[in-house]
């Protein structure tokens, strides 16, 4: 039985093709394209050599769930996030979301199932978009910042949660000529400080995972790490997490 | 006499020379990423349009986000006290101004001198920040210019933009986007939701007349029309709103010559 | 059923009452504040009135009385807390307070009121403040005074820290801050027979009589009341007429309605998947989010709010022979006041009574007493009857930050979590 | 070493104190607020031990209190999570604020020490009733203390204990007049450190120290430096001197502060004479120095004696963030101090300063202003 998910961020939609709960292909483009979700589940069936019809159930998630017309079904973020990162780490019970405007935390089951969740959503500290603002202000692209900011060796405070402030904040540390990679491990921790305490909230169960673009980022993953005291695992396609969750779910539907 | 006043903003870096109170010359200059080079970038253009050298100064104030980090400042004076004084040498009968700068907005109430009476600045949050309309202006893909022009010309209805976040505001521009609103209407609601803010932020000081608003803001009609309409007095604006806080603090390096010197404090 | 029957249903009711009962209780709601006015105009001194002291003094001795979080919560209905919540803050009030009284200093503040609140307020003579039940209440009575420039007086609630065995002291303590209230009335003219502070006393034991019948009621399955018709008609009633034989005659109504409903099994929704408990205020503004989860198959069968104000407790515990310490006991046990073994016992006794399967607790950015309690209630929730409990951002008087889309996509969440732990499967 | 630099040193590891006093067999208990009536401690024997925060970020707390709570009540509550309270054999609260009252809700939920008492003193000073019913309280409190002491507290004891208390009290006011010249003899932050200090030390050795700190301070040498505005410092509670040392690095002289940690804590003397459990009755519902208590006129008249006293020309008043009580007294008193021609700025901060750039920029505006 074949499957999509398509996760329709805020930032970037993601797309994946299933057969049962082996993954035949991915696409990821951004939102902001003409017709994005039909670009990713096009890009998928392509790559897999497969067309339109082979595939009985799409679920469509994300921000801009409602707005996929080929979705057969939908399903919030927050119980795809939970089935994918199962599905990927079955040791997962807390699993942190980092996407680019929120974050989320939930804590589930073996089986995938939600059990509790936190959201932020008021304020865009700790998001991705935050990383983003940080990225250009620093002139360090996004995919090189948690590695440079591993290489610091002074423990640099960035306080401001606000995007905007937490700019100038940078930009007065850089007028300090405090080296970037110092910076950069403040940036991280602070963030990573934040989705501590949301971790904390939900309940810090063992095995954490981390999804999400943000969950690439090494230099966040190593500050929860130290501050949680406890391992949290990356799989190896963080970003799909919510898309191969939401083809699980639309496989489902379609057998029950 | 000649004195000088170097603003180190957010953004920009400004120096002006003043020549026995009549503006000589002044330089703008992006910032850099080292403030102390930014101030003497703009002083430099400062002095080689009046055609002076450093040597020549013989007060400096400095002003702005990166006050205390100007290597050539014989002192330093908050951007506040600064606007106040160089609105005043522009319009002598201001009392209430209106500064907005990229991160900061100030509400300033001074007195005939141009003296500071009370005052009031946004808070942790940007919101309401100039630099909220520079995003949005990256997000829609328009000239930071046109948007008070456009914004004036609503076709379907102002939009309600309800986050405060930039960030969030950004997504709801996205939505109103996908629902087909068109980019004037979302920028109407953009000036409308910061005029609100910043309307609070004056109410804060209280309001009297001549009202003046400077920053880089003062270029943007949509959201000065918007303020003047709840404020109820039209802005006066000058002809180089940005300058404003380097002039101030090229004053107060005269009046502190001027003292040092035991001279009467006359323009 | 299918969904666009659902819909259909949804349709019917989104945020509207759906009981005749709700309807006569704000009629009565009506006439109450017009009866103010009419007082005024007649030359009585019109009391303002803050912080939820006990109404049965005020019908007792006829005072006309403007309750001003029943005047905030109203305007709130109405949207328009937004622009006096802007005008507070224009005022040098900090964002961050409650909006309930950011609206109320917004109102003292501004001589451009809109024509909804021009109607229902009349310039109060005389200022009652009270320290009952949170620092907002108790500083921002302050403002309407130095305004105003009225008399005013002050009534001490200490918190009850010692759960359901209140000591006898800080009973007498209240019941002396009382009678120091009813002093200050005299002084500026009313007139105090115990007697009918007795009867009044006596009106509030029947009314929380019929409240407990009406709340057995209300656990049926399917329930017969949800929370928008709660709100309207219990939290209505009590926040302005308890005290009165119009409020007992009403609770008798809606006692009666409802139990017809449930004797024929009529429900809200003829098939409930899920049943909710709210804790906290839901966006007035918006009321249709309470009937939301129907799309669900779910239902907001108990909210806190029904009781704002009101406060819920054993009739027995109010003794017309002693009716200021009844009514000093009566504000020490309301569940609004700032201690919180009552407020947990009281949640996990309504999870299990009435068969909630969800609660949905709301941050209030400007309150520090109920959501800085949200945790407490999350893990009683938990461990007392393991149920599940989501928190959402929302301020359920000032609409400027609602964002409907996104609250309506968190509340998607949380039943979808709710339906699949209950089936076991994806959904 | 000076009486100054001991004082100041040892408010920089207060846990020590508290620790020594543990160590030596004592029984410590810790309390919030200005309305807690330490005689009534120190006569059983206990050691009471005032909680401040630290500059440390708040991190386990957030999971059980929404971020729109007070910081420093989160900090504190951060603190005991991480086990950094350990050291206290429990938490004594005065009914005050809405985050205080939370706090005694979850420390009783999740920190479980031997004591978590709430004195339910009224919030309407001045008032007959209220008097008897603290009285009550206290007296009740009393006999709390003594089960858990397991001693009595006599009249005897306590009245010792205020002679005590009342001496510390008058004490630091004779180090406060050296804030009254016209170049004060001691600097904002250093008056901090030696009131924090004197609440932390057991009372005979912080009795001693200003006794000498008095002899030094005639005769400094070295006094701070001050040429600017006059300033009084108020608000919510402030714990570090951070806030006040920026005021005085911008150019501010700050000669009073009406702070929890300052002149709050020792600015009204017990009475000596009579039942002392009425006398502590009567000081706590006699002080107007906590914008949580009615009415708010005694307490205007009590910050403008304070305005006279130290002869203040500015008032900044440093307010945290989602602190109600204050941030409501702050507007309707910068009213009533600038109509007394007293320009006042209210200024929202955060416990774990951040932004110090923007808050510096405020505060050298205003003083530019005066």
């Amino acid at each position: 039985m074949l499957s999509i998910g398509i996760d329709a961020g805020s930032l970037t939609t993601k797309a994946v093709l299933m057969e049962e709960s082996k993954v035949l292909s991915r696409a990821l483009v951004h939102s902001s394209t003409r017709n994005a979700a039909v670009a990713a589940i096009d890009e998928c069936l392509a790559k897999a050599g497969l067309k339109a019809g082979d595939v009985l159930a799409i679920v469509a998630t994300g921000i801009g769930r409602n707005e996929v017309a080929q979705a057969t079904g939908h399903a919030t973020e927050i119980i795809c996030d939970a089935r994918g990162a199962v599905q990927a780490l079955p040791d997962a019970r807390t699993v942190m979301d980092l996407g680019a405007e929120s974050s989320r935390l939930i804590r589930c089951d073996s089986s995938g199932r939600v059990t509790d969740f936190v959201l932020n959503d008021k304020c865009a500290a700790g998001t991705g978009v935050f990383m983003d603002a940080m990225s250009k202000a620093l002139r360090v692209p996004m995919p090189d910042m948690g590695e440079l900011s591993l290489k610091s060796t002074q423990d640099v405070n960035i306080t401001s949660m606000c995007v905007v402030f937490a700019e100038s904040e940078v930009v007065s540390q850089i007028h300090r000529k405090v080296a970037k990679e110092d910076i950069l491990s403040g940036i991280h921790k602070s963030i990573a400080t934040r989705l501590y305490g949301m971790l904390n909230r939900v309940g810090n169960e063992k095995q954490v995972v981390a999804v999400g673009g943000l969950a690439r980022n090494i230099g966040v993953i190593k500050w929860i790490r130290e501050l949680a005291g406890t391992e949290v695992l990356v799989p190896e396609y963080p970003e799909y997490a919510g898309a191969v969750g939401a083809a699980l779910i639309a496989a489902d539907r379609n057998k029950s | 006499m000649k004195t000088a006043g170097v603003d180190v903003g957010s953004l920009a870096g400004k120096a002006l020379i003043l020549e026995d109170g009549r503006i000589l010359s002044w330089g703008l200059v992006p910032t850099g990423p080292d403030s102390a080079e930014t101030a003497t970038e703009a002083m430099d253009a400062a002095l080689k349009q009046a055609g002076l050298t450093l040597g020549d100064i013989e007060f400096i104030v400095s002003t702005g986000y990166g006050r205390v980090v100007v290597p050539f400042a014989h002192k330093n004076i908050t951007e506040i006290s600064c606007h106040a004084k160089g609105s005043n040498y522009f319009f002598p009968g201001v009392r209430t101004i209106l500064d907005m700068g990229g991160q900061d907005c100030k509400a300033i109430r001074c007195d005939g001198t141009g003296k500071v009476v009370n005052f009031a600045m946004n808070d942790k949050c940007a919101a309401g920040a100039g630099r909220s309309m520079e995003v949005m202006a990256d997000l829609l893909q328009i000239p930071l210019v046109d948007i008070g022009p456009r914004s004036l010309n609503v076709e379907k209805g102002e939009v309600s933009v309800s986050s405060t976040c930039t960030v969030f505001a950004k997504s709801e521009v996205l939505a109103h986007l996908r629902q087909g609103a068109p980019t004037n209407d979302i920028l109407a609601g953009l000036c409308a939701a910061l005029a609100t803010r910043v309307y609070g932020l004056l109410k804060r000081v209280g309001i009297e007349p001549e009202f003046v608003i400077s920053g880089g803001i003062a270029k943007n009609v949509g959201v000065v029309a918007r303020v003047e309409q709840k404020v109820g007095l039209k802005a006066s604006i000058c002809f180089e709103p940005q300058i404003v806080g380097a002039l101030g603090a090229a004053i107060f390096a005269r009046e502190t010559l001027l003292k040092q010197q035991k001279k009467p404090v006359t323009a | 059923m299918t969904a666009k029957e659902l819909d259909a249903k949804l349709n019917l009711q989104a945020g509207r009452p759906t009981l005749k009962s709700t309807i006569d209780a704000s009629r009565a709601r009506k006439e109450y504040w017009a009866g103010v006015k009419e007082a005024k105009r007649q030359g009585k001194p019109v009391v303002a009135a803050f912080g939820l002291l006990p109404r049965e003094i005020w019908h007792a001795m006829g005072v006309p009385v403007l309750g001003m979080e029943s005047l905030a919560l109203q305007v709130a209905a109405r949207q328009l807390s937004g622009r006096y919540c802007q005008v507070a803050t224009e005022m040098g009030f900090a964002s961050e307070l409650c909006a309930l009284h950011l609206s109320l200093l917004g109102i003292a503040g501004t001589s451009q009121r809109d024509a909804f609140v021009e109607d229902l307020l009349v310039e109060p003579d005389l200022i009652v403040g009270s320290t009952f039940a949170c620092m907002s209440e108790s500083k921002s009575f302050l403002v309407w005074k130095e305004r105003l420039g009225r008399p005013c007086h002050v009534v001490d609630i200490p918190i009850n820290a010692s759960g359901p065995g209140v000591p006898g002291r800080t009973v007498a303590y209240v019941a002396e801050e009382l009678k120091g209230l009813i002093a200050f009335l005299r002084s500026n003219g009313f007139e105090y027979d115990e007697a009918k502070l007795s009867q009044a006393v006596d009106c509030s034991r029947r009314t929380m009589e019929l409240w407990t019948r009406i709340e057995e009621c209300r656990k049926a399955v399917p329930a017969p009341m949800g929370a928008v018709d709660a709100l309207l008609c219990i939290g209505n009633t009590l926040v302005s007429l308890l005290g009165t034989e119009t409020c007992v005659t009403l609770f008798q109504s809606l006692l009666d309605e409802i139990s017809s409903r449930v004797s024929c099994r009529r429900g809200l929704l003829d098939e409930e998947r899920l049943r909710l408990y709210l804790v906290g205020i839901p966006p007035l503004y918006h009321l249709d989010l309470l009937d939301y989860p129907a799309k669900h198959g779910a239902v907001v069968v108990k909210s806190d709010l029904d009781f704002f104000g009101g406060c819920m407790m054993s009739p027995d515990l109010l003794d017309p022979g002693r009716p200021l310490e009844s009514l000093a006991l009566k504000q020490l046990s309301d569940i609004v006041n700032p201690c919180f073994d009552n407020k947990i016992e009281n949640a996990v006794r309504t999870i299990r009574e009435y068969r909630i399967d969800g609660v949905i607790g709301l941050n209030k950015r400007g309150c520090r007493n109920l959501p800085a309690s949200l945790r407490l209630i999350k893990d009683a929730a938990w461990k007392g009857a393991h149920i599940p409990m989501a928190v959402f951002d929302l301020d359920g008087i000032d609409p400027r930050e609602y964002n409907d889309a996104l609250v309506k996509a968190n509340v998607d969440s949380f039943m979808e979590t709710l339906v699949t732990s209950r089936t076991g499967t994806g959904i | 070493m000076s009486a100054l630099e001991t004082l100041r040193k040892s408010v920089k590891d207060p846990q020590k104190i508290a620790g020594e006093a543990k160590a030596a067999g004592k029984k410590v208990l810790g309390y919030r607020c200005v309305f807690m009536p330490e005689e009534i401690l120190h006569a059983a024997g206990i050691v009471p031990f005032p909680v401040f925060g630290t500059p440390e970020a708040v991190s386990l707390s957030d999971a059980y209190f929404q971020p729109n709570l007070c910081e420093f009540i989160r900090n504190i509550f951060d603190l005991a999570l991480k086990g950094k309270l350990d050291y206290l054999d429990g938490l004594v609260l005065c009914n005050t604020c809405d985050a205080v009252r939370k706090l005694y809700d979850h420390w009783k939920a999740y920190i479980g020490s031997p004591v978590c008492y709430m004195i339910n003193n009224p919030q309407r000073q001045f008032t007959e009733a209220g008097l008897k019913y603290q009285y009550q309280e206290l007296g009740e409190f009393r006999r709390a203390m003594e089960t858990f002491a397991g001693k009595p507290v006599t009249d005897d004891a306590l009245r010792d204990s205020i002679r005590l208390h009342n001496q510390t009290r008058s004490l630091l006011k004779q180090v406060y007049d050296f804030r009254k010249p016209d170049s004060p003899l001691l600097s904002g932050e250093e008056a901090m450190d030696v009131v924090m200090a004197c609440m932390v030390l057991p009372k005979d050795r912080a009795n001693a120290l200003l006794k000498q700190l008095i002899l030094e301070l005639k005769q400094r040498a070295n006094p701070p430096p001050s040429h600017g505005p006059r300033i009084m410092v108020t608000g919510s509670i402030i714990d570090n001197p951070a806030l006040i040392r920026m005021v005085e690095e911008v150019g501010g002289t700050v000669v009073a502060d009406d702070l929890c940690t300052t002149t709050r804590y020792f600015w009204y003397s017990v009475d000596e004479g009579g039942d002392p459990l009425a006398a502590l009755a009567r000081h706590t519902t006699e002080k107007p120095v906590c914008a949580c208590m009615h009415p708010a006129e005694a307490r205007l008249e009590y910050m403008m004696d304070l305005v006279k006293e130290y002869r203040v020309e500015g008032i900044i008043y440093f307010n945290l963030m989602y602190c109600d009580p204050f941030l409501y007294e702050g507007v309707m008193f910068k009213k009533k101090f600038e109509e007394r021609g007293i320009p006042t700025i209210l200024l929202e901060t955060e416990h774990t300063p951040s932004g110090m750039g923007q808050l510096k920029t405020r505060v050298q505006a205003f003083l530019e202003m005066l």
